[in-house]
């Protein structure tokens, strides 16, 4: 333990406080705490598998208090992991208790180092796998496949994907689609053509058509959404039959109609 | 020895020049120019006698270096015309009615075309079914055991191969669907009013593989 | 000069059947299978031996013959890829989270989505999931025989295909990986405090590469 007492000694030192705050503003760049484990192992530029646990444990609990400090959430698994670093390291610090169950202390430091052992070795043998020569890249596959026979065959083909999207795709129109509900809210064209047909005779001069809408649509965005799109196609249609003029002055300003022939 | 040092008004050697023009017209969509060669290859190069070097090399091989107008492009051998029936077949996808009826028998089966038409709410057309019978996706199950001992459909050894499973047990239930992001696409606008729990499905067809 | 005249018995000769694989393969931009080989030529041919001469004959040439998986296809040279500017297709750039996902399945599989979690100490999104589904690269296995019957994930022919693989066992670090146990699950040690809830089980990865 001499060692980490030494490291304790020498932990105020300026360069480890910018290292710290280093890290602070980069705390939305790690991938969970694990991640910020495995950054902090780094400064300790040993082999993983001889990585001092009980020092990584201080150096995450530091970090997570300052953290917290200066007030920025962190995501719960950070909290979760502190904890579980701060009950390993007393063990790691008494001795066993007589007759103790359970793995011991120094059995969890080893799976942790296994763990971030294993999370390096990951990384790297991914980038090491994206640095392959990769198809499309930097090696191609013929341009120009040839289609020289005149036997044509059609052949279908569905992936596992579509399979799956396919039936999540009924499973949720079961669920969520009550068709009595989707009228309650939704205003056809064709229920707005009717109205609009009956209160042709009433548009005289330039009107707004949102002052068209019928009684209770108003009221909820949903609603006037639903009756506000009905009705402008409905007007849509009706100037395409010569029965209506439409004017807007800008994009998004008021759409103004009127009969078509009004002077 | 060394590899010849190229000075920067040095073309490499006449092989690697051969080599350069066999990938760019191996990989290249369309047939290429020789002004197009010229282009792409390192400077000095002579893509023109690069291009003879390598028709003759193709010769009375099953691939043929051919001109195409002003341009250049590699082209299996005319006489073997007849192995390449099977890339003119053309690739469709499945329409939705046919891969959603193939959901269901896949993870209801066996069903009978009464409780496909349940679940999607539609009728199941005759050429849907013959389609995927067709296809070798689906077959007849044993007939179920009730009035009018309607048939059932089950898929089939190809289906399975098809779509890489080893049994349509391995097919992902709701629940995975979901966490795989798959069913987070919701069919109905949002409304103001009504409920928002989009986590209410109770239907987790996992029924179906537990023992 | 006339072609060979093929009794209906007699196996075109291995020459021909050279310029046949060849050619089939130079006209398809997928890797092709043996079967599929096998099925095209006349009866009697050899495609396999066909390929190990066509191989020899594209060594060290602009185009290379390559193995993926159980299937063949020819490719062009690595080195030349600069030439190629015009053809490369921009990919969508993989995220952190998705590359090391794809490893971690690479590497593992067929590994259920709770030991890619653990592996990473984090959770693993569901685009992250989705997007390597959608490229192809990751497929559905087996169902792990365990309570809860977790799906697994495996890669797949177009990832082998994609990283110029001829199988997963050449996926590269992968002995010294399994020689360091960092391919073994070891599941943590069981605190005394009860039993630990994780019910991802002991993961044998290693059957898809042992013989």
């Amino acid at each position: 333990m001499a060692q980490t007492e030494d490291w304790l000694e020498t932990r105020k030192a300026p360069a480890d406080r910018l290292a710290d705050e280093a890290l602070i503003i980069d705390v939305e760049g790690f991938e969970g705490p694990l991640d910020l484990l495995l950054n902090l192992s780094r400064s300790q530029k040993v082999d993983l598998r001889r990585i001092s646990v009980l020092q990584l444990a201080e150096q995450y609990l530091k970090f997570v208090n300052r953290v917290v400090a200066l007030r920025i959430e962190l995501a719960a698994d950070y909290l979760v992991m502190a904890a579980w670093l701060a009950y390993l390291k007393s063990r790691l610090l008494l001795p066993p208790e007589p007759g103790e169950a359970g793995p011991s202390a120094e059995d969890l430091a080893a799976h942790l180092a296994f763990q971030l052992e294993r999370l390096s070795a990951m990384r790297d043998v991914a980038a090491r796998l994206m640095a392959r020569d990769q198809l499309g890249r930097d090696f191609f596959a013929r341009g120009q496949p040839e289609a020289a026979s005149t036997r044509r065959a059609v052949r279908y083909d569905a992936s596992l994907l579509d399979l799956m999207r396919a039936y999540a795709r009924i499973r949720t129109r079961d669920d969520f689609r009550p068709y009595a509900f989707d009228r309650e809210h939704v205003f056809t064209m064709e229920q707005a053509l009717d109205r609009m047909r009956g209160l042709l005779g009433y548009m005289g001069a330039w009107s707004d058509l949102t002052s068209f809408l019928p009684e209770g649509w108003g009221a909820s965005p949903a609603r006037r959404r639903s009756a506000t799109a009905a009705h402008f196609a409905a007007v849509l249609e009706m100037a395409k039959r010569g029965q209506v003029e439409l004017k807007q002055s800008e994009i998004f300003a008021p759409l103004l109609m009127r009969r078509k022939g009004e002077v | 020895m060394e590899p010849a040092e190229l000075s920067l008004f040095e073309a490499p050697p006449m092989g690697e020049q051969e080599r350069m023009v066999e990938a760019v017209l191996f990989a290249s969509t369309e047939p290429v120019t020789l002004a197009e060669l010229e282009r792409r290859m390192p400077q000095g190069c002579n893509p023109a006698e690069a291009l003879a070097h390598l028709r003759r090399r193709y010769e009375g091989r099953g691939v043929h270096l051919v001109q195409v107008g002003p341009a250049y492009a590699l082209r299996t051998a005319p006489d073997l015309g007849y192995l390449m029936h099977k890339e003119s077949v053309e690739t469709r996808k499945l329409s939705r009615a046919a891969i959603e009826t193939l959901a269901i028998v896949a993870y209801h089966q066996p069903v009978t075309r009464a409780e496909i038409e349940e679940i999607r709410g539609v009728a199941v057309s005759r050429g849907t079914v013959d389609q995927l019978l067709e296809l070798d996706w689906i077959r007849l199950g044993r007939r179920r055991m009730t009035p009018g001992r309607p048939v059932t459909f089950v898929v089939t050894e190809a289906f399975l191969a098809h779509f890489g499973l080893e049994s349509a047990r391995d097919l992902p239930g709701l629940k995975e669907l979901r966490a795989a992001g798959l069913l987070d696409s919701r069919p109905l606008p949002v409304m103001d009013t009504g409920p928002d729990d989009d986590d209410t499905a109770p239907s987790d067809q996992s029924e179906l593989f537990e023992d």
